[in-house]
């Protein structure tokens, strides 16, 4: 069986990559497995600056998913560089710095720090988290604002890959998808969170702090699926599917639909190294799958009646 | 005590050997022996049973309440989705569980310690009784609402000086927080640690802050992963920064957190 | 406890209603409890002609929730008034039509129709279905188009309530919900369904023939509630909730965040009787809700921090 | 053989009163008794233990096995995750139960009938053979692929005319199609009922239309409400339009139903 991926100028061992916001920055992770397993590591969203995230309470479960308003809590990109980066197995695994910032310029700047970075393998560019109250969900609902960042990260990121994360909570989310290749993005990732909202009758009050949040995990993974199979349809570059991934299969059915890679977000809540058996798991439902490489399957899913 | 050794923090799954036959309510879990002898009281662990499928997203976290060398036990309410699916539990099945997690309370052995458990808080001063070299330097002081007889108080108070105080209605408030205050004040030099629910706690690091008292607190946040890496379960230092309750906590010295 | 609710010249006598396409004509489920208990029955989607709906499969099962592509088969309008009304309990219990219809005057031409029948207490304009390729969720993604649907079908209600169904699959519901008030809607109602998709990796094909398909059920309350609260803040008519509704303590809080009256779907098929244990225990709910009627609580979500 | 009697189609939770002891994968749920004595085999139920939380939207569609006035017994096999949980049941465990739901099939007392079966399509022939009140007339023919032990058909074919054809390898599905036809052909002025996977009913259908003998077929479907209110698990009837599996069958009348 062959896990290799290659795309958008990466070359991964597999198509497992862990999630932003929801794997720390791979070393809270290191007693459940060996990192450098994973096929790479999107790091928790950075800002140019520390930002301590949203008050509390910040989470909150729900069927088959939870909801979360952290609001980008970060030590800032400097820390990040200085900090962490160098205690990532990075010559070893893709490492993804995930960029999360207010204005297009910014995001150039926020860019322009990570853009020199040897242990840095690509950027996630985050237009779509819901969660903060400048900036966030507007770039992302907006594809004249998409495809605006896309084109200053994209100048900014000195031939790294730059990859477009998109949000759900469009009319139309081909037109956000294309307005990212037209920025010159080198691939989408998609989704991120699905807005949504929890309430206590007995408090009457919101279950976050911040009101609204993200919804993610199994619950939205119709919805992440159908997303990836109408960006496939509206752009060439390619695709990274996110939304609800708990299993091997779950991870091949984005590949089925037209995705490169995955990421896998909340399924590292259920237990801390659900990342590690679905890497594990993988060969098996490839045998399920009938075929040998994640190539082989990428895109096929049949449509005809 | 032996300090976290960071190679036991691993994933299991675990069988439940048998509940504790106590009221329905409060359940004493006793799961087979995961290799955690060296935990240090204060710690804790996520369980997720095997049988859950998706609906319930997160671990639950539970501080050790025991272990020994064929068992680690639990002791905790129902008191939603997930602790009522754990109180059904039956002997033989499987429990996901991670752990030991966080840090846990000192335990200086020649300091006159006092132990303040508010409710469900009384689990973790279990294995800390048990494990004290010292014993006869601690002191148990328990507020509770439920009847005693919820609780594993009577095995406790055997090995230490303890002495109990229930809230049967909300007259009875001041009574408890005097008491609380009062236990505080007796332990000029020595040492505070305390485990309950946040109001609790507040009293708690208000007198120990107005007598100089050094208090250890054990804070209780909803959780996701446990492992410090979602930023769900964060409370803020004394510098006002967001940490994280699970990997900084959940035991914080008094004058380390804002309640 | 007073589990009475009036909106929109409705009166029912509790805020319970089963959704459309979930309780079929509300005949089938005469076994299971006595269907004069419930607020309101919203049937099946009519058309002005019958339709056979979209080939098999229809259905596919998804964590917490379920998709569906039924296309929304149905005997006609005319049928319905001939063979299913004059069955109902209409006296006891509101019985609201769902109307669908592929054009703004084919959805005059269905009102017509029902607005004559003393036993139709409601229109439900269904402008969210995203089961069919024309018209469908077309409709309910453009706020024009929502006007103009609900003008046209106001304008032949003849003094019928309107209620205007929205789908979840926008940038920006409240500008939907908006368009309805502003076509002179009664109420609106939301959400529909999201739009999702499910895949075999084992055949390679989607689970629905249709390939995309409408996900409903407890995994989309987040999405449904905070839909719910971003329309209470858009518009002044009164607004039925909808969309993962399993329990008494669901209803209530979408009746918190602003709803006047709920709709129950996916839950009938937990099982049968669902709906008229969520009546049963709805009192136990508003208990711990602190309220003794619905209008007590409904709106009053404290947000301030 | 009793009419359905609609009264008795209600939602009951039952407890689960022991499994039968055979190969694993195959299972025999024994319920108590729901007062469906008089129900028709062929009609279903749908089930959904009451330990399932939200994750499994549906209940699971199962042909009543059989039932006496003591209980009510299933038949199935685990292919997913319904059946899976359905498997790791314990006694005394709850469910949740609709039914019976649907037609049955016909039981003229002297006409020549022979079911035919195919896989898990025997479940519902159990308690026919059982209810019949002239088995004489009735000859079994059972199609199977895994191990005849995992069936329950040693019982059965104790009281009726019995004999099996097994599909070891794909090579052998000439012989099974082979089979099926001249059983059918053999049934020249008698009753075809058959119940097994989509590809099986096609052949009964197509050897019953060639050779003009009267036949009803189960259909199974996916299924959401098991009541008629969802249109999830329609078909096609004689005229092309769409019916529901669950309300108008499953048993169909083989010239009403396309496959
Ligand atoms: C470090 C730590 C140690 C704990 N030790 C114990 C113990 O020994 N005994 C005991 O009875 N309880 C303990 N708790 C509280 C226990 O985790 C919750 O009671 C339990 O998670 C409730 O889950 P539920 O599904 O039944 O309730 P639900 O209300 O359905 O839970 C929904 C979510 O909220 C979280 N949650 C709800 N209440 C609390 C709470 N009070 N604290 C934290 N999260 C909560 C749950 O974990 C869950 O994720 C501890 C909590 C923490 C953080
Ligand atoms: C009227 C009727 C009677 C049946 N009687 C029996 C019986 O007596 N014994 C038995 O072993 N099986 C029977 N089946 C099939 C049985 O319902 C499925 O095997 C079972 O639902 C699979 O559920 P799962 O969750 O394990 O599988 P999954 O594949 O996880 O199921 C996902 C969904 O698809 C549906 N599904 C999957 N396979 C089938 C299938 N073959 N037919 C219908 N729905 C399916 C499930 O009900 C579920 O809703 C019957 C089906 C019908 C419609
Ligand atoms: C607690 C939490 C924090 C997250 N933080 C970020 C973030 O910082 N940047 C980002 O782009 N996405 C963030 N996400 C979104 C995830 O990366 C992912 O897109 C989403 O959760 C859907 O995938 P899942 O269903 O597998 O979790 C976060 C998600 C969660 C649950
Ligand atoms: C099988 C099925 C059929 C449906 N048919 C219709 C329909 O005909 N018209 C309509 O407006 N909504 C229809 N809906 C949508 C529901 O009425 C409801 O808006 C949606 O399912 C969300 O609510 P729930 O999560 O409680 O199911 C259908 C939903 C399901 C599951
Ligand atoms: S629970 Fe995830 S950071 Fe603490
Ligand atoms: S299963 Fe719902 S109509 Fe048949």
């Amino acid at each position: 069986m062959d896990l290799r991926v290659e795309f958008a100028g990466l070359v991964l061992k597999n198509p497992i990559i862990t999630a932003s916001g929801t794997f720390g920055f791979g070393l809270e992770f290191m007693n459940f497995g060996d990192i450098k397993r994973l096929g790479g590591i999107v790091v928790k969203g950075l800002s140019l600056k520390p930002r301590e995230g949203n008050p509390m309470p910040r989470i909150a479960e729900t069927p088959c998913g939870m909801l979360n308003a952290i609001g980008i809590q970060n030590p800032g990109v400097e820390a990040f560089v200085r900090d962490k980066l160098p205690l990532l197995p990075w010559r070893e695994t893709a490492i993804i710095a995930n960029l999360y910032a207010s204005s297009v310029q910014e995001f150039g700047e926020l860019t322009g720090v990570l853009a020199g970075e040897e242990g840095v393998a690509a950027l996630e560019v985050n237009v779509s988290c819901p969660n903060v109250h400048t900036g966030g969900a507007a770039f992302g609902q907006d594809p004249t604002q998409i495809r605006k960042v896309t084109e200053q990260v994209k100048k900014c990121a000195a031939g790294k890959p730059v990859i477009v994360k998109l949000s759900p909570n469009v009319t139309d989310i081909g037109l956000c998808a294309r307005a990212a290749q037209d920025g010159g993005a080198d691939a989408v990732s998609l989704i991120n969170t699905l807005l949504g909202m929890a309430v206590d009758i007995r408090t009457r009050r919101p279950r976050l702090a911040n009101v609204v949040g993200g919804l993610s995990g199994p619950a939205i993974k119709p919805v992440a699926l159908r997303c990836v199979h109408q960006a496939a349809k509206a752009v060439d570059i390619p695709i990274i599917g996110i939304g609800g991934i708990v299993s091997a299969e779950d991870a091949l059915e984005f590949i089925l639909v037209g995705a490169s890679a995955v990421e896998v977000g909340t399924a590292n809540f259920l237990r801390p190294d659900q990342s590690f058996r679905i890497i594990d798991d993988l060969p098996r439902a490839m045998l399920k799958a009938r075929c040998k490489s994640i190539d082989e399957l990428r895109g096929t899913l049949d449509v005809s009646r | 005590m032996v300090v976290r050794n960071c190679r036991e923090v691993k994933v299991r799954e675990l069988r439940f050997l048998g509940a504790w036959d106590g009221p329905s309510d409060f359940v004493e879990l006793t799961l087979e022996n995961p290799g955690w002898d060296g935990y240090r009281p204060g710690q804790f662990a996520m369980l997720r049973p095997s049988g859950w499928g998706l609906d319930l997203t997160w671990g639950r976290p539970l501080s050790i309440s025991r272990a020994d060398a064929e068992s680690v036990t639990f002791f905790f309410q129902v008191v939603g989705r997930g602790t009522e699916r754990m109180a059904a539990l039956k002997a033989g099945d499987a429990i996901i569980i991670w752990g030991p997690l966080g840090n846990g309370f000192s335990a200086p052995p020649d300091t006159p310690t006092t132990l303040l458990a508010g409710g469900m808080g009384l689990a973790p001063f279990r294995g800390y009784i048990e494990r004290h070299p010292t014993p006869e330097f601690l002191r148990l002081v328990f507020a509770h609402r439920p009847d005693l007889d919820c609780y594993p108080y009577a095995a406790m108070s055997e090995k230490v000086r303890a002495e109990e105080v229930r809230e049967r209605t909300p007259d009875d408030l001041p009574v408890v927080i005097e008491r609380i205050e009062t236990a505080v004040r007796e332990t000029a030099n020595g040492l505070v640690l305390a485990c309950g629910p946040t109001p609790f706690l507040k009293t708690v690091q208000q007198a120990a802050r107005t007598h100089g008292v050094r208090a250890e607190l054990s804070l209780e946040s909803r959780m996701a992963c446990g492992v410090g890496a979602c930023l769900g379960c964060v409370c803020k230092d004394g510098g006002d920064k967001h940490v994280q309750v699970c990997a900084r906590g959940p035991v914080f010295k008094a004058d380390d957190v804002r309640l």
